[in-house]
């Protein structure tokens, strides 16, 4: 097997040195009633030929999104990533090696996680950030534990506009640890009254902004009430790239911002990986109870600037159940991919790119409201909007499909029983031509 | 060399991608634009490029020689894997699209729990989580689920043998349980005894590793199994080392009720300097309903994904909840099915057989000069104490680091906890016997000058590598997380 | 630009430490008449997303290889390529690396060369190799100019079923060199008789094995005939994967061996790159006249090994006007390629690929010539082979486009004017699959 | 640390590819079945990997820093273009398929030979050339093939000026022509009155690089096209200095009748450690009909590939001949086109600019510490005499060595041969002024060193590489080019 570079020579060869006649002996201990006599039922060794076509095969039933006008967000994005980011992260130093435990052999992988987590705190308008989460729903879970740790609170209220799959992580992640969750309806157009529900037990407030409808909205009223009240303000976002033209969560107030790192470098690969960004005042406490890995800067024995992991004794290896959180593994190459793209893009091309993408969704939203039926219900938005449909979203989506039209996300595949069926929301980047936003409009009249 | 920040180097008005021009179309921002600068300074693309590939050769990979970390299965990543994830067809499509226009990514998703089904001899697979970490909590919260789902509110105790990864009792505590900790045997295993003392009626549960962290299988695992389940607990088996028996011994056979699987370590996605990873979850029939959400199911010729928890009562299932957004490692799915079907069932039982051999010929090599924490032979993972450098001054940090000048990397040091001075060393089935045979004269060399009483290169190890050794201590006493552009550099020696 | 790093601040201060008021001033030496005022007249710059889907466009106009039923080879074959070989050719330090002309800091792709020269005169049974040529055909016209040069003659005998291109490249090589090269027609079911024309003046006879047409001859003879009028026997591959299975050049006799290494790391690529194969026997005449880079082992000054391109008194760069040929670049990707593939081959892995592609190509002889009407003409053959068919070959092979079959080389797309109309050069290599062979017969009964 | 060759490391019975099995049918090979062994060793994929990225890293490349061979223009290999030569539409399609089922393929080399005729201003480009000097080759067989249509067989004398490539002279030589070298006056440029003088009826043409390799543009270059032309010779332009002109010169105007253009140059298709290359010619009006096969043409809306040379007669041209088997360098093409779409019309021309710029700036920078070759500006290369060294014990050699400890490649060094001790720096466009002032910084600190007496640091120069200093000497007096087993090693010092 191609993989396996011992040959039955070398095998002799070692059983002998370790001194037992087959490697079933080194199997003694396995109980005998569990040990399998032969391969268990399933398909024997392939060629890479043989892999290749069958993957293909799978891969030819999808509808890519670069082969069709793309308009699907909610939660991830379309972008166009340069061919260098892809490179770079294919590196044999970058994508084989292990979390950093040995820093003096491990310096590229830490010297970009500092990078990183600067480069998050700056987008976010945060003090510091750890060196990546999961994804944004789980940097989202955890950012609510971590402020019920802070504030020693056990209530916390989600926007009803958050992320569904957000605010059910969250929930589920709470559920044991004995945090009370409250959340609201969504709000199509607008946003739900969270102000009203903080209390004096409420550790966190919890928005997302942009929503998951794509609407924007002055984080400071909460900002102020919250922390009028003792509480946090935990600000989300799934899209990046907003941050780049409209205002940060830490200038209108946020405590603690998480959320979704996917559009940059790293695609959309149905789902994951994607990379949860974390970031948050500094504050002794907040820092100290922070979950997730953290980069930091030192010195060397000879004085020399370097990196090692830090703070580890709030992780689990160190502090075991007492720890911040359970997580361990990370999403480094993720963060890699971010922080190269990042850095291609820099401040002139982020904010370009956030422009564009805004140009585009304003112009996809003039083409659609123009269509009998139609109603563009979100009023400020980024690069994402929700319509109110005269039909069924969810018919109105798979119909168009044929037209070579993914138009966006029904707000029942969120919220199947949220009576929202008429709902459709609907991304565009800059990946969308004149043509698409063209043909979207045409189709949709055609279907409606 | 040192390599300097992007935010020594790069400016903020320098870019590396090129957009077309903006229309100028009117804005639809709410008032909300924003006011200030935010400091992300950009490179253009040689210097980009530049950069990350001299940063990247400040690291140790797998694709340079041996990384032989114990607990933590770093093998060979095929490229081929790589390729496959790749395909536009996998790697371009979104999760929200509708389900008729990704049927051949629920298929693959469906495909690969059934391998990992099959070589579990389990029912269920909860593929969401996202690392093996993910995964013990996916498999502890079902526990929970399944315990408060029978009124059983007083269970909350769970059993974690000492030798436990940290993650193992951090997760336990996030589903609400404390922890009751097992002391090992004199053999390094489950001392029975001590956990016969521990079962009773606030028993939620029992944590074990296997083979264990001390690189051991546990012979006892059918009893314990049996007595955790008489208690009215439920065996969580952490699957870190599902390697060393993948394909010869099915998890569900020893009596499991749960079990991560780690699919960056036995299906070797590779690692990338700390992640992603991917730790789908078994679940025996008696934890099956809890699964969380969301899962596929074929129907005819259709694949489907159930979301809501709504849909999955529906059909009589009692999901603990959804434990992330969309459906999970997609990326790490593709090159997982890849690896195993490059396998197949008998690459795959070759792997488990040459792990554990390719272990225990460092075992039987290095027994000699170093002192192996146990008798007997290992599993796929050799442990070693410090007690061959008793009284040579040269501490188990020390030796590790003194690896590093001779090119390789360290393997696992101080643990597990129950040994001191851990030495963990896990080769893996993709190092070859001569690769091993240079690796042990390496350590064998460094076993014999630490008691020879040449110790000066210890302590002033690593001087081969990109810096000397750093102050960890100092990095956690004055934090320095980001880059600010007023603060002194540590630029030379002081 | 994206792959521009100055910017308008840095080049007026680039011009003030040079000295002068603008960019012009630096092009004063050109004729004013020269210079252009503004652009060309061609498209200003695209974006990456604008390149990619240019290219997507022009790329969806082709049937690629893989997508169909492929059977053409004749001088280039369809072979799988494992995917760490193109992984380990775009690692940064071998793609974007230069010439090695300074080795101590070039020892990776030297290292390489030595190796693939090594491989390459293992493989074709001679004493040494050089560091690789275009590709086969130019390696093929330089190797008439060296038989010319080490025997001092000028006349050279090309069989006849040598690839037509191979032919025409020597003879506009040898031209003006006043070398005169002879050669007989195309004989597709054997081989024409160069033995008879080889006489006291001829430098070389160049022969083909596995031939043009596919079929497969002992050398033997002809090496004798040669070597007995003191002229060199010069043997040709097109595909080097059948010297896993027959008969080392080298063993027949041949005194210098040149091919194409295209099936092995390179890929179809439309034709180009390739990486042309130059071995011959280690004799100081025959060393002194090589064409091409070579590498060579030696020492450092701490008496370590180490290797240099050696022997550069050939070379242009030295010799100028008495050069062994005018080469500079080599095809260095593409050797490490092969080099690469070869070495995860091994013999073992080399032998077994040999021979699977022999018996798909038996069996797929067999299946075409169960088809009425359909004579199989080569008979001893390694995984090519040409069949006469009752129709115009040219028209046949069209009409199975639609069939999903790309059927071969019909003869007349080399000689147009051979009278080989009815002939069908066909290749099959151990990408061709059982169905990929019935598909074939069953759509040629179906178009004949 | 030495990296064994993989006939040291490597097993006959080790292979890293799987196949399926083989059927057992019947063989039909005539009885050419190979006797002997071919004594290839394989290695396992972890194996052939890690070999392999470990040899590259001994590697000096343009992805970690400044590559300043003058004449080699290696400037940054955007990762784009990688990414749209490996699209199966153009990566996995045979030269030999019918032109119906490659018509984008086609279309493809007809839009490079558009672009590459616009950016020369000439009527025709042969597209097949796999090299420079390869196009040298295309070029002046089209002279020879025109002056053979014209009857002019006396015409055989070739004026190339001392300080062309060796691949001029070489390649002049292969079309059965002799050279006759003009020198170069004070300025470094093109003797006026000795080419005057060497004028003739037998002089075939002329072979001039411009800008030339002395970094200088040939201010008379009208009057020399001029002048050759009225003596009935033809006029070859080396291409080789393109990157200074690009986009704001068009050869064509300059009176040129052919110029090969490096692709890998100018267009930055990677050179891969030594190629490949790739040389499309253009040629003037006179030139164009002997052109060789294959070329493209475009009949309404197919595109088609004229690959005999009957074809092309009865056309109407004559071409020389075919040069090479298929259509020339695909590869390139793809890369090459994708590197001017991104720049376009504008973009180029800022190349042109840049190169140029940054050569003065280090010609500037450099000027008081070095000793340029030549007064005044340069165009894309600023070359150095040897004269700042006298009478410190440092030759170029070392100088360039020493440059290796700094972490950089050296300059091209004793080329031109024209100028004592020379050193040619290219830097090209790609390059910041951040980074240029960081290289001169290094050269300057070196040029003081060796003035100032500490010159130990050259003559052993390198000790910061892969290998010290290696003797090439021994090399050539003494041949070793293929391994043997039998040999012995010299693997430690003697």
């Amino acid at each position: 097997m191609r993989y396996l570079p011992l040959t039955p020579e070398d095998r002799t060869e070692m059983l002998g040195v370790i001194g037992v006649s087959s490697v079933d002996a080194l199997f003694a201990d396995v109980p005998q009633a569990a040990r399998l006599d032969g391969p268990v039922n399933l398909p024997r060794r392939a060629t890479e030929l043989e892999v290749e076509r069958a993957f293909a095969a799978m891969a030819k039933k999808n509808v890519a999104a670069s082969e069709t006008a793309f308009f699907v967000g909610a939660g991830a994005y379309k972008h166009h990533i340069p061919a260098s980011v892809d490179h770079l992260i294919q590196r044999s130093e970058f994508l084989t090696a292990y979390t950093p435990y040995q820093p003096e052999i491990s310096q590229g992988t830490l010297q970009t996680l500092f990078e990183f987590q600067t480069q998050v705190a700056r987008l976010t308008g945060m003090d510091v950030a750890n060196a990546s989460m999961y994804d944004g729903s789980t940097a989202c879970a955890e950012a609510v534990l971590m402020a019920a740790r802070v504030t020693k609170r056990s209530r916390a209220v989600l926007s009803g506009n958050l992320h569904p799959h957000y605010a059910e992580a969250t929930r589920t992640l709470a559920r044991y640890m004995n945090i009370d969750v409250a959340a609201d309806a969504p709000v199509p157009g607008g946003l739900d009254d969270v102000i009203s529900q903080i209390d004096e037990e409420t550790a966190c407030v919890v928005v997302q902004n942009p929503d998951v409808f794509g609407g924007i909205h002055d984080l400071r009223p909460i900002a102020e009430a919250a922390h009028a009240k003792g509480a946090l303000l935990i600000a989300v976002f799934t899209e990046i790239v907003s941050l780049g033209l409209i205002e940060s969560p830490g200038a209108m107030g946020a405590d603690i911002v998480v959320g979704e790192g996917q559009s940059i470098g790293v695609g959309l690969q149905f789902g994951g990986p994607y990379v949860g960004l974390f970031a948050c005042r500094n504050d002794k406490s907040f820092i100290r109870n922070m979950p997730g890995r953290l980069a930091g800067e030192t010195i060397d024995a000879d004085g020399r600037r370097g990196y090692v992991l830090t703070l580890s004794t709030r992780e689990q290896h160190i502090r075991r159940d007492r720890a911040t959180s359970n997580i361990c593994t990370n999403s480094g190459l993720m963060a890699l991919a971010f922080t190269i793209h990042m850095t291609l893009l820099g401040e002139k091309g982020l904010k370009h790119l956030a422009a564009l993408n805004h140009e585009r969704a304003v112009e996809l939203a003039d083409a659609l409201g123009g269509v009998p039926g139609v109603t563009v219900e979100t009023g400020a938005f980024f690069n994402e909007f929700t319509v109110k449909l005269p039909k069924n979203a969810a018919a109105v989506t798979e119909a168009l499909i044929a037209k070579g039209v993914l138009a966006g996300v029904p707000a029942s595949r969120l919220w199947p029983d949220g009576g929202l069926d008429d709902r459709l929301i609907i991304a565009a980047t800059e990946t969308n031509t004149d043509a698409d936003i063209a043909l979207f409009a045409s189709a949709l009249k055609e279907v409606l | 060399q040192a390599e300097p920040l992007i935010f020594e180097r790069g400016r903020t008005d320098l870019t590396g991608v090129d957009f077309p021009e903006l229309k100028g179309t009117k804005t639809r921002l709410g008032g909300l634009e924003r006011k200030s600068d935010i400091g992300l300074p950009g490179l253009s693309e040689p210097e980009a490029m530049r950069h990350y590939v001299r940063l990247s050769r400040k690291n140790y990979a797998i694709d340079l020689g041996i990384y032989p970390l114990g607990s933590c299965t770093m093998k060979h990543n095929p490229r081929l894997n790589e390729k496959m994830a790749r395909l536009p067809g996998f790697g371009d499509v979104h999760p929200l699209q509708p389900q008729s226009t990704v049927q051949g990514a629920l298929e693959l998703i469906g495909e690969l729990a059934h391998w990992l089904m099959t070589l579990t001899n389990t029912p269920c697979v909860a593929m969401s989580p996202k690392a093996g970490a993910h995964g013990e909590l996916c498999g502890m919260m079902a526990i929970r689920a399944a315990l408060d789902a029978r009124g059983e509110t007083g269970r909350r105790r769970v059993l974690v043998p000492e030798s436990a990864h940290g993650t193992n009792p951090a997760t336990a505590v996030q589903c609400g349980f404390h922890c009751d900790e097992i002391p090992a045997n004199a053999d390094g295993r489950v001392d029975m005894e001590a956990f016969k003392a521990k079962l009773g009626p606030d028993v939620a549960g029992i944590m074990l590793t296997n083979p264990n962290t001390c690189g051991l299988f546990e012979r006892d695992i059918r009893e314990i199994a049996d007595l955790i389940h008489e208690a009215g607990g439920y065996f969580y088996c952490d699957g870190a080392n599902f390697n060393a028996i993948v394909g010869r011994v099915r998890p569900g056979d020893l009596g499991i009720d749960a079990m991560h699987i780690n699919l960056h370590k036995t299906f070797s996605t590779p690692h990338g300097g700390g992640g992603p990873g991917s730790g789908p979850t078994v679940f025996s029939q008696a934890l099956a309903p809890f699964a969380p959400v969301p899962y596929v199911v074929q129907k005819g010729e259709t694949w489907h994904m159930v979301e809501h928890e709504a849909e999955a009562r529906a059909d009589g299932a009692e999901p603990f909840g959804r434990m992330v957004a969309f459906h999970g490692q997609m990326g790490m799915f593709t090159r997982a099915l890849s690896y195993m079907m490059s396998h197949g069932s008998d690459g795959l039982r070759q792997v488990a057989e040459d792990s554990v051999l390719n272990a225990n010929y460092v075992l039987a090599r290095l027994k000699h000069v170093m002192t192996p924490a146990f008798e007997g032979t290992c599993m796929h993972e050799a442990l070693f104490d410090d007690r061959f450098l008793k009284d040579t001054g040269v501490t188990t940090l020390d030796f590790a680091k003194a690896m590093i000048d001779e090119g390789y990397h360290p393997m696992t040091m101080y643990f597990p906890l129950v040994v001191h001075g851990a030495m963990l060393i896990e080769p893996t089935e993709t190092e070859s016997k001569s690769g091993l045979d240079r690796f042990c004269d390496v350590l064998e060399g460094l076993a014999e000058a630490a008691k020879s009483g040449d110790t000066a290169r210890f302590a002033s190890a690593p001087v081969h590598a990109p810096v000397k050794r750093l102050d960890e201590t100092r990095a956690a006493r004055n934090p320095v997380l980001v880059w600010q552009e007023s603060e002194d550099q540590p630029q030379a020696a002081e």
